[in-house]
């Protein structure tokens, strides 16, 4: 099943066309990382796959519902872990996540589990997010990814921040989501531990997908 | 003829911004056509030259 | 629908118990301004009196700019705003949330600003009861034009000065239906109150459906 | 037709330059008659002349914004590009008539009422809140980013005026009950012909202005949008080249 589908896809930052036709195409269950420079155009992918962005020109259908016309529909099934983390630093660890999950309608007991899962300490969960490092803080945010039980994850750069257990962690609930049948799309400069998860790599660049190759773990 | 002032001071002023305003917007108008590639400068609305 | 408002409402006071930057910051102010006006007006007596339901309202307008300009940073800081569409909040009711987090903070600054009139303008109410009304009905117009012009100016560049210009006209009824229902609460101008409240509930609620109306367009496109 | 001429130079076009040539005309009708043909005024002797260039300002005040308002809905409901700049262009047009309305009302009203504003008056007040939401309305469009962003947010303003200006006209007229703004000049019927005559020259001649303004400012809007569009085409192709030299390394 085409989970995401993209033709000759132009996205605009402004009036920058971050993306300048992007042609990609990602079925169920597969783990697809996505590389390439700084400014290459990979957050605007993930953010277009996420149904933020308006397409300029082109087509584009993720989980079956057109990118013109649906977006709200896409956003609903769809996980997306940005550069900024969306949390409110004057509400606790646990109020954040309880307000994005309940704000998901999603059960609000998956809570306790996510952020067992993301290894937040126990002792963090009733501390205010604003007092919290920027690697306790991914995790958190990755928490309020995991709490949706998205079908599609998108996560850009999910590694940056977290140390050698943090990213462990992140490497397990990839290989946990595509295990439960998720696609994941994650942007990543970690090369090396990468490489073992995904089933494919696309190199990004200029805005355009230069590169396309599916090695089999 | 009273309040002459007056009169010179209301119509002056409304004559005067509607002529500032007209060259302003032929002046832009020029500017603009001349910086835009010649295929592109047909009008949506009217077709005539 | 109404869940998500509850949910959106009651999350921006937690985030306001938490930084008490009304309690702190927002109350203060507005009774500096009532207390400037004092100075400014005292020596003359009469002009003070029969000015105190205006002086009051606009007084409420320059905390209404603050409040709103606090609401909407809540969710520009870090991306929440993206964050709200992605979890597939109804806009509408992130909008009627939002207002009624600022009205609630309004309403409670409007509280002590009447025990500042009452202080330091020395001045009497007739009828408490018109008071509260004006006070809740008003309220809930500014909160909620405020909470859609806060939304469309997230975006843009220059927005602390932009918001202003853009409020403060949308709120001329305000002003002057509010002002003149103090009038008539207050009792210096013999001005039937009850039906300025009238022309104020319209305002309020033209602004809370255009708001809900309008509110998810401007969350979609920024 | 013949063969398409060349693209023009500039944003005039046929229609315009015989807008343009009656404009010229008819100002010089106006004044001609406003000066010396319509009659005086028994109370407020010639000061009523005035009357020629306030009332057109003032009702195509009005029409400009009306104009905006139904460009805000359609540019809201169907995302036409089209009404949106007729929205843009007719708000600012819009705001010089409206400054030009509130300047010779006050000339006016110096020597006819000795105050050069009146805060009871419902019309006065009226206008001046819709020239504040107007500017409110031209900065929010001279500060976008985003393009589509910018006209939803111009539309947004747009709409909101339209809906809390009679409010405020109500809101007004409430206050003070009493106005004092003479009945509206044109249904009251009391004027001689000539006056008569002469206030509808000036009603023409400011609605050819209008309809002059509008087309080149919608033109010159439409031209900033080929420009943008154009500059994109240029940038799409750099993005690109970009794309393939890295390939190269990466």
């Amino acid at each position: 099943m085409s989970i995401v589908r993209l033709r000759a896809a132009v996205a605009l930052i402004g009036r920058f066309p971050a993306l300048a036709g992007v042609d990609l195409d990602v079925d169920g269950g597969e783990v697809v990382l996505v590389q390439g420079p700084n400014g290459a155009g990979k957050s605007t992918l993930l953010r277009l796959c996420a149904g933020l962005l308006r397409l300029e020109s082109g087509e584009g259908e993720i989980l079956g519902h057109d990118l013109a016309t649906d977006r709200p529909l896409i956003r609903r099934s769809v996980g997306l872990l940005g550069h900024d983390t969306a949390l409110y630093d004057d509400l606790t660890v646990r109020e954040n996540l309880d307000f994005w999950a309940r704000a998901s309608r999603v059960d609000v007991a998956g809570v306790g589990a996510a952020m067992d899962r993301l290894g937040v300490p126990s002792r963090l969960h009733d501390v205010g997010v604003g007092l919290l490092s920027a690697g306790q803080r991914r995790r958190v945010a990755l928490a309020a990814v995991v709490v949706r039980r998205p079908q599609l994850w998108l996560l850009d750069e999910p590694h940056a921040g977290l140390d050698p257990s943090g990213r462990d962690l992140v490497d397990r609930l990839v290989v946990d989501a595509a295990a439960a049948g998720a696609t994941v799309l994650l942007s990543s400069h970690e090369v090396g531990r990468t490489l073992e998860l995904a089933t494919r790599r696309v190199t990004v660049a200029g805005g355009t997908i230069t590169g396309d190759v599916s090695d089999v773990r | 003829m009273t309040h002459l002032g007056y009169l010179l001071v209301g119509w002056g002023v409304s004559l005067g911004v509607g002529v500032a305003y007209a060259t302003s917007l032929i002046l832009r108008g020029r500017r603009l056509s001349a910086r835009v590639p010649a295929d592109r400068r047909r009008w949506m609305t009217t077709d005539d030259a | 629908m109404f869940a998500d408002a509850l949910l959106v409402a009651a999350k921006d006071l937690r985030i306001e118990w938490r930084s008490r930057v009304t309690a702190s910051q927002v109350v203060p102010f507005a009774f500096l301004v009532l207390v400037l006006f004092g100075f400014a007006l005292d020596a003359n007596r009469p002009v003070l009196d029969a000015a105190t339901g205006g002086l009051f309202w606009i007084a409420v307008l320059f905390v209404a700019i603050v409040a709103v300009q606090r609401s909407t940073a809540i969710e520009t800081t870090d991306g929440a705003r993206r964050a709200l569409l992605l979890a597939g909040v109804e806009p509408a009711a992130v909008f009627l949330g939002k207002t009624a987090a600022v009205a609630l903070q309004l309403l409670v600054v409007e509280a002590v600003m009447v025990g500042g009139i009452v202080v330091l303008y020395d001045a009497s109410i007739e009828s408490i009861g018109l008071l509260a009304a004006t006070c809740v009905v008003a309220t809930v117009g500014i909160a909620a034009a405020g909470t859609l012009l806060g939304a469309l100016v997230a975006g843009v560049r220059a927005r602390e000065t932009v918001l202003p210009i853009l409020l403060l006209p949308v709120l001329a009824p305000v002003l002057i239906g509010a002002t003149r229902a103090f009038d008539d609460a207050l009792g210096t101008v013999a001005v039937d109150g009850w039906a300025w409240l009238g022309l104020l509930a319209g305002f309020g609620a033209i602004n809370i459906v255009l708001g809900a109306l309008a509110y998810g367009v401007l969350l979609e496109e920024t | 037709m013949t063969a398409p001429a060349p693209a023009p130079s500039h944003t005039g076009s046929r229609t315009t330059r015989l807008l343009g040539i009656a404009v010229v005309v008819g100002v010089i009708a106006l004044v001609l008659l406003g000066f010396f043909a319509a009659p005086e005024d028994d109370e407020q002797q010639d000061a009523v002349r005035m009357i020629f260039v306030h009332v057109p300002s003032a009702l195509f005040t009005y029409i400009a914004f009306v104009t905006t308002a139904i460009g805000s809905v359609m540019w809201l409901l169907r995302r036409s590009v089209w009404w949106d700049t007729v929205a843009g262009a007719a708000a600012e047009i819009g705001v010089l008539f409206c400054g030009l309305t509130l300047f010779t009302g006050s000339v006016w009203g110096r020597p006819t009422w000795n105050t050069y504003w009146d805060w009871g008056d419902v019309r006065l007040v009226t206008t001046l809140i819709l020239l504040l939401m107007m500017i409110g309305y031209l900065s929010v469009r001279s500060l976008g980013g985003d393009e589509r962003a910018t006209a939803t947010r111009a539309a947004v303003i747009g709409v909101l005026a339209a809906v809390i200006l009679p409010i405020v006209n109500r809101s007004v007229e409430w206050w003070e009950n009493n106005t004092l703004h003479q009945k509206s000049s044109l249904t009251d019927g009391n004027l001689e012909d000539m006056t008569l005559f002469t206030i509808v020259v000036g009603l023409v001649v400011w609605g050819l202005f209008f309809a002059w303004s509008l087309i080149h400012r919608f033109r010159i809007t439409w031209l900033e949008r080929e420009l943008r569009v154009s500059d994109l085409d240029l940038a799409l192709r750099e993005r690109r080249a970009e794309g393939h030299t890295e390939d190269g390394d990466s």
